[in-house]
């Protein structure tokens, strides 16, 4: 049986998604859902979860009860490698850059898992900087250079839906942008993006709905064109 | 975990298992006091020889977060210069335990200024071959009697008053240093040092950046551990009046692991009932028609796999999650 | 107490646990069913346990049986470090050991006690078999593989002395640390000496190992013969003919020497499936003579038994023409072997070939000369 | 006759070439623990006891079945990769995530039971194994007698170490395995089976072992000891060499041979402590190794 | 010749990681009770400058003094204990210890409470009062018992400046201190910055310009190593260089 892929049927959908680190219960339920070519962002204080929520899709977190499928397949079943082989990219919070391969080495890491990715000389124009320094070990670029990289080497795979979290964190003004218009770029290439962020300003511009996280669970749902109307509660929400 | 426990004294040691903390150790002194007249004296003076080496030891792996894998350097040159200073200089007892741990201590001055450059594993791995080059000299060294060890070693006299020959007497000449032992653990480790190696062992970076010199904590650390080591070493050698090569095997450094890993790492009493277990093993293993060996590593692989807190962490743990 | 405790510790799990380990237990029991399994009236119990060659668990376990286990005698303690401390454990508890497996000549000598027995064989005895015969016999220059540690200096010394007074030389020695695996460079020095002998002063793994890289470097091919100062029928049998052929020896015991240790051996080979090396055979010894001597002393006292021992001449399977010194050295005679070529071997342990004997008197020293302070 | 410091020149190329022979199997070795701690930060007690297992799989294997040497070069490293596979699998696996040491201490107890029950049953003094009759016998090289069989060892082992650390460094394969030794979960995130390459891993690290192992059996006695002496001077080798490279593992194995087999001929007494020495000073100018990364 | 109201001075600091020019001939100068930042973008060499004052690396060449001393080859705990306190880009905690311990620690060495291994750990409880003040300012007080792991990014942050004040350090170095931070938490923590800023002197890297402008007295523009443009945010921003290299065409 094939599952239909209407715009009106989600493409990657999380039900009442509940995970525990160890002992301890983080997300209590959280349901989103996310359609072909749309993007989200995923808003929240500090701790809400919103990072725990990727972790769970992705598969990093084990530990979890709920139902997330990815096309209509489940992907709490599939072993935690297949998970991103379903069409995922992640990008993680903290980088996960590795320090004994060379940023080339980094860059051709993640296996292809569809054709359709960038070629290495698409990503080199994107993000000189990492041209530059293809040859020196990832750890030891510089914090900016390093999400870059993390960004970059999901584009390689193929991947059509992307998990980023914080992808802005710590850059330079100028590369914010440069990441700003390089998601607007996907997004017209129908990529379906996750995007989780604290910089609201810069979520605002991307995103078609928003997902407000608070203690793991999702609170408030809306989509871009009620923003100025939502201003009022966000700003309960986030204090922005 | 448990997010917002109340009532956590200064140290995070919970009053409740503070109050359980003094009972037990209380405890284990009315049973030690009381254990001679039922319980064969050797056996229990053997057992806490390696209780007190065990937790010197418990020092660096629990607290500084380093595993020494060549513990047993620092227990074999206390137990071969007791011996030397009570059969060739004739001193008081005392001063030959004494003269054991400062040994030792010395010792893991050398050995632990180079081991502690480095972590981790390397820093067991280090530990491990220096603690072999120790092994290679003791073996060679006119000192210690190479293969034969130091043998006959005499009890004395202590202060020139008692006469350690008399079994209950040296008995309590043990049980005196053994308590002390443990007391200077706990201290150590309940102190405001205690701390900061705790802080060290979680990050070290962030202690440099708040000034801390860490080789220096790590160092101060590793030595009182061997110098420890060296008065266990000694005792032991007063104990079985024999000071010999096996105390500075690597194979006792393993010894020493399995106790502290049995009876449970970071914590006090844990390398006493880790003793317990291994030196009652010991005992009762040799006169049977199965490979020692095999036994003490199948322990050693059920403790790492099964329950690696180890027998005291264990009901700890059982305990913390009850109440 | 009741009953007649004897207790056989020695190596059972490590390097010498062929050499002796549960193989002698086998041969004490053997001893104590040929005597017929009790002495005054008294069930005579056999204990063992394995001192996993560590002087401190050895002793340890032989002050347990003296306090708390009332163990009687204890024999075999294979080892130098383990026997030494054992030996001055039974002084201080005044209880009987009989030393068989270990081979220094210090524990009737320096380390001799009133209570202590030293069977089978010792470093002196070594020496004089084989550094002593073999010189005699034309192998007059030698060069030493000496472990580097006390035992083998004093394998090298013994020897060298002995070699020495047969009018042979020693060309050079060389230390070689203890539990080496690899010997090539050590043995290319000896060939380099091109003494006629070259003699292993080390023990277990260390004499197995030189002994088969010799044969990989062309030592014996070459013309110069291997002594294996202390080995025996078990390493022998570990090493096969291919690797240990021309090697020369000296043992106490040989199963194929007459019909009584014939007889002994094929009782032993029946039990065990191998045939009994000198450690074996002499445990077996010292339990009979043991036995032997409660029996003639009709008491356990260790004073009296020890006066017995010392008293009645040993005569069995094991011992020729032995009696025991006043220093507690059991003297008896020894053999010079040289191992078989394969081709030459009849029969499966059919290894040896008889160079010489040595009578026990000529083999070990004199109660006088032994150093014993007690028997100068 | 020429000599350098007292020793004849012709004397010292041969010990040269006997520490080189050495070096062959302290390189394998250290490569087998390096290849193994960099992907599972697991510091393979158990090397030694492998290493064992190795050498009596080939003794087993041609006493009891008839298996030559060369069949035994092959089919005993598969034995020892087949253990692996289950010591990892069974054991290893589920120490992931855990502190290393722990690693340590489990592979420091399964070397006492694989050691004790080999110990149990064959005895410690050693089982006799002949070099294939290709091998047999020797050349004179004028400077010395050269077994045959011992330049064999030297050949194999290069061979051997110069593959695996093209594999690790030169291929995909070896990428993988050097991010999944940092961030497992992230690797695995990608889309890659870092479970089964750990498992490969493991068995390809102890394959080295066991294939040193047969290598060893013709040259020592196949002893169930065999291995427990010389696996504490390989971490010597390992913490010298810096664990941080696989070059730096083959390199320092060969060189500190060498070393060894020099102190040998000038000062044998020595020859146990040496490495150990060299570790010291090592230790003090250089703490990440000659060839380490640093922390 | 260091002017007294500098408290840190760096010439001619270069640091060269194999061939690569990581920071080339950087002269800086930071005055006394001032909040200066440290600008420029990814890569620029920012944390590299920080890890050279803070002596975690070792220059290349060039000289640092601090407070009139010269630090250049002093070792990196050494440096702390003069007052020049660094805080990490990559948050550090120590995780197995609770919110107030982790602060504990950082006072434990000024009040004397760190080498003493003989005395009881309940000395520590004179510390306590002013940890649960820091604790307080940074709203962390349900967490006082939790351990560090346990908190979220944020929280961590939040606790690892507060544990990096508790220090009092004459100079605080923080690296990017707000990144990952919630919009509240952003603003507590400016005004905890400006709080402890009085009577100290603050060096920081901060992506956030608007932190940086409304925040800090003088910038320091880096770029490629070099220092581009320096200046109050005024003058800064409309360096064309500045605009081009680091903040684009838009306010961010
Ligand atoms: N490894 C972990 N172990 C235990 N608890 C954790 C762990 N990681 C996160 N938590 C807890 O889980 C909760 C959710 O954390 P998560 O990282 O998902 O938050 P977040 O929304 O991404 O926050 P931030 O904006 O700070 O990144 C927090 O309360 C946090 O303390
Ligand atoms: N240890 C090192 N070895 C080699 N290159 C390094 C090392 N540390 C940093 N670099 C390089 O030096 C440059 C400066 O790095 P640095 O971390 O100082 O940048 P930064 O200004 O802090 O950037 P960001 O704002 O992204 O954190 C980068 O190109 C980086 O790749
Ligand atoms: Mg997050
Ligand atoms: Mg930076």
């Amino acid at each position: 049986m094939q599952a239909q892929n209407t715009a009106s049927e989600p493409l990657l959908e999380v039900r009442d998604l509940e995970a525990w680190y160890g002992e301890s219960h983080v997300l209590h339920g959280v349901s989103l859902d996310v359609r072909e070519g749309e993007t989200i962002t995923i808003l929240g204080r500090n701790g809400a979860g919103k990072t725990t929520t990727l972790r769970s899709i992705i598969g990093i977190v084990r530990k979890r009860k709920g139902v997330i499928t990815l096309r209509g397949q489940d992907l709490l079943a599939l072993p935690q490698h297949k998970v991103a082989r379903a069409g995922l990219g992640y990008v993680p919070e903290e980088r996960g850059i590795f320090a004994s391969l060379s940023v080339d080495e980094n860059l051709s890491l993640p296996p292809k898992i569809a054709d359709g990715g960038m070629s290495i000389a698409d990503i080199y124009r994107i993000f000189p900087n990492l041209e530059e320094r293809r040859n020196s070990p990832g750890t030891k670029l510089s914090g900016g250079e390093q999400q870059m990289l993390a960004i970059a080497r999901i584009l390689r795979t193929g991947a059509r839906v992307l998990l980023l979290d914080e992808p802005t964190e710590g850059l330079a003004p100028v590369i914010v942008q440069r990441i700003g218009e390089l998601i607007r770029t996907l997004k017209t290439q129908g990529y379906t993006i996750v995007l989780v962020e604290q910089n609201f300003r810069f979520a605002a511009k991307l995103a078609d709905r928003f997902f407000v996280m608070e203690d793991g669970r999702v609170v408030d749902t809306f989509a871009t064109t009620e923003l100025s109307a939502r201003m009022g509660s966000l700003h309960e929400y986030l204090g922005v | 975990m448990t997010a917002t426990t109340a009532s956590t004294g200064p140290a995070g040691v919970s009053t409740s298992g503070e109050t359980w903390g003094r009972v037990a150790a209380a405890g284990l002194v009315i049973a030690l006091v009381i254990a001679p007249f039922g319980v064969y004296p050797v056996f229990l003076m053997k057992l806490m020889c390696f209780a007190l080496f065990a937790a010197a030891f418990n020092l660096l792996i629990g607290y500084v977060g380093l595993l020494s894998f060549g513990h047993a350097a620092f227990f074999g040159t206390g137990a071969y210069i007791s011996a030397h200073a009570a059969k060739v200089w004739h001193l008081d007892p005392l001063l030959c335990v004494v003269l054991g741990g400062i040994g030792g201590g010395a010792l893991g001055v050398l050995i632990g200024y180079l081991a502690i450059k480095r972590k981790g594993i390397y820093f067991s791995m280090i530990t491990l071959a220096l603690s072999q080059m120790v092994f290679f000299i003791a073996l060679q060294s006119p000192f210690t009697g190479g293969e034969d060890g130091i043998q006959g070693v005499p009890r004395g006299t202590l202060f020139g008053l008692i006469d350690l020959n008399r079994p209950l007497a040296m008995y309590s000449f043990v049980l005196v240093i053994f308590l002390f032992g443990m007391f200077a653990l706990w201290r150590i480790v309940n102190s405001p040092f205690g701390q900061i190696l705790k802080a060290i062992r979680e990050h070290e970076p962030r202690a440099i950046s708040l000034g801390y010199d860490v080789q220096r904590y790590k160092l101060i650390a590793f030595v009182i551990s061997a110098g420890l080591a060296g008065v266990a070493g000694g005792v032991k050698s007063l104990v079985f009046q024999l000071a010999s090569l096996t105390d500075i095997t690597w194979q006792m450094s393993g010894e020493v692991v399995l106790i502290t890993l049995l009876g449970g790492i970071g914590t006090m009493l844990g390398p006493v009932i880790g003793a317990l277990i291994v030196v009652t093993l010991e005992n009762y293993l040799a006169a049977l028609d199965f490979p020692v060996t095999v036994l003490i590593g199948g322990i050693f692989v059920a403790c790492v796999l099964l329950f690696r807190r180890g027998v005291v962490g264990e009901v700890e743990h059982a305990m913390r999650k009850r109440g | 107490a009741d009953g007649v405790k004897i207790g056989i510790l020695n190596d059972q799990s490590g390097v010498y646990a062929d050499y002796g380990g549960k193989w002698s237990v086998e041969a004490a029991r053997m001893a104590i069913e040929d005597f017929g399994g009790s002495v005054l009236g008294q069930k005579v119990e056999l204990m063992s346990a394995d001192h996993q060659n560590k002087p401190d668990i050895g002793s340890n376990i032989a002050r347990q049986w003296y306090d708390v286990d009332n163990v009687d005698m204890i024999t075999e303690l294979t080892t130098s470090s383990v026997a030494l401390a054992v030996h001055e454990l039974s002084k201080t508890k005044k209880k009987i050991d009989i030393v068989v497996g270990a081979a220094t000549s210090r524990l009737t000598g320096d380390a001799c006690q009133p209570y202590g027995f030293h069977w089978a064989f010792d470093t002196r005895a070594l020496a004089v078999g084989t550094g002593g015969a073999l010189t005699r016999a034309g192998g007059d220059s030698w060069f030493f593989l000496t472990a580097d540690y006390a035992f083998g200096y004093q394998l090298e010394d013994d020897t060298s002395k002995l070699v020495k007074q047969e009018g042979g030389k020693v060309l050079g020695a060389v230390k070689h640390p203890l539990n080496n695996t690899d010997f090539s460079s050590f043995l290319l020095q000896a060939q380099a000496s091109q003494a006629k002998v070259v003699g292993l002063a080390n023990a277990g793994l260390d004499t197995t190992n030189s002994v088969k890289q010799a044969a990989e470097f062309g030592l014996m091919a070459g013309g110069q013969k291997l002594a294996g100062l202390l080995m025996t029928l078990a390493e022998v049998h570990g090493l096969g003919l291919k690797s240990s052929s021309g090697l020369v020896l000296t043992e106490g015991f040989y199963w194929d020497l007459d019909d009584r240790s014939r007889e002994f051996s094929d009782r032993f080979f029946k039990r065990t499936q191998r045939m009994p090396n000198m450690i074996q055979a002499g445990t077996y010894s010292a339990v009979l003579s043991y036995l032997k001597a409660v029996k003639a002393a009709d008491s356990k006292d260790p004073d009296k038994v020890a006066a017995k021992l010392k008293e009645l001449p040993v005569d069995d399977a094991f011992g020729r023409n032995g009696k025991v010194l006043a220093n507690g050295r059991m003297i008896h005679d020894m053999y010079l072997f040289e191992v078989k070529k394969p081709e030459e071997s009849k029969k499966p342990w059919d290894y040896y070939k008889l160079l010489s004997t040595i009578p026990g008197d000529k083999a070990f020293f004199t109660a006088a000369e032994s150093g014993c302070p007690a028997t100068k | 006759m020429t000599t350098i410091f007292g020793v004849p020149t012709a004397a010292l190329y041969g010990q040269l070439l006997i520490g080189l022979i050495n070096g062959s199997f302290y390189a394998l070795l250290s490569l087998g623990l390096a290849v193994i701690f960099g992907m599972l930060h697991v510091i393979n007690f158990a090397h030694g006891a492998l290493y064992m297992l190795g050498a009596f799989a080939a003794w087993l294997a041609l006493t009891k079945f008839g298996v030559n040497y060369w069949a035994a070069l092959a089919l005993a490293p598969l034995a020892v990769a087949i253990l692996g596979v289950i010591i990892e699998r069974t054991t290893l696996r589920r120490l992931a995530g855990l502190d290393p040491l722990y690693g340590l201490l489990l592979t420091f107890g399964l070397s006492l039971v694989i050691e004790g029950m080999f110990r149990h049953w064959y005895g410690s003094s050693g089982q006799p194994y002949a070099p294939p009759p290709q091998l047999q016998g020797g050349v004179n090289l004028g400077f010395m007698f050269l077994p045959i069989y011992r330049g064999w060892v030297v050949v194999a082992s290069v061979v051997v170490c110069f593959a695996t650390w093209f594999v690790i460094e030169r291929t995909r394969l070896g990428a993988y395995l050097r991010a999944a030794t940092e961030n497992p979960a992230l690797v695995q995130a990608f889309g890659i089976n870092v479970p089964l390459l750990v498992t490969a891993t493991y068995a390809g690290g102890v394959a080295l072992a066991g294939f040193a192992g047969v290598l060893a059996a013709p040259i020592y006695q196949v002893s169930p000891l065999m291995g427990s002496n010389l696996i504490i001077v390989v971490f010597a080798v390992v913490v010298v060499g810096g664990m941080g490279s696989i070059m730096g593992a083959i390199v320092t194995g060969y060189m500190l041979g060498v070393l060894e087999g020099l102190t040998k001929v000038y000062y044998p007494q020595a020859s146990a402590i040496v490495i150990f020495v060299v570790m010291a000073i090592v230790l003090l100018v250089r703490p990440a190794g000659l060839f380490g990364r640093g922390e | 010749m260091t002017a007294p109201d500098t408290i840190l001075q760096a010439q001619g600091l270069t640091k060269e990681f194999l061939g690569f020019l990581a920071v080339k001939d950087v002269n800086l100068s930071v005055k006394r009770g001032s909040i200066h930042a440290l600008i420029g973008p990814n890569g620029a060499g920012k944390t590299t400058v920080f890890n050279l004052l803070t002596k975690f690396l070792t220059p290349s060449s060039g000289t640092i003094r601090f407070d009139g001393v010269d630090v250049t080859r002093e070792q990196p705990a050494a440096v702390a204990r003069r007052g020049l306190v660094r805080s990490f880009q990559i948050s550090a905690t120590f995780p197995h210890l609770t919110v107030l311990e982790n602060i504990r620690v950082a006072l434990q060495r000024r009040a004397g409470l760190a080498t003493q291994f003989w005395r009881s750990d309940k000395v520590l409880r004179q510390l306590d009062a002013r940890a649960r003040e820091l604790i307080a300012d940074f709203k962390l007080d349900i967490y006082t018992d939790t351990p560090a792991v346990d908190l979220s990014y944020g929280r961590k942050r939040a606790l690892e400046i507060a544990t990096t004040l508790a220090l009092d350090p004459t100079m605080l170095l923080l690296d990017e201190p707000m990144a990952g931070m919630g919009h509240e938490d952003i603003d507590r923590v400016v005004e905890l910055i400006r709080k402890a800023a009085v009577g100290r002197t603050i060096l920081m890297v901060e992506h956030n310009l608007s932190v940086v402008s409304n925040l800090c007295d003088t910038i320091t523009v880096l770029q490629r190593g070099e220092i581009i443009a320096e200046g109050d945010y005024a003058t800064v921003s409309e360096n064309p260089r500045v605009r081009e290299a680091y903040m684009g065409m838009e306010e961010a």
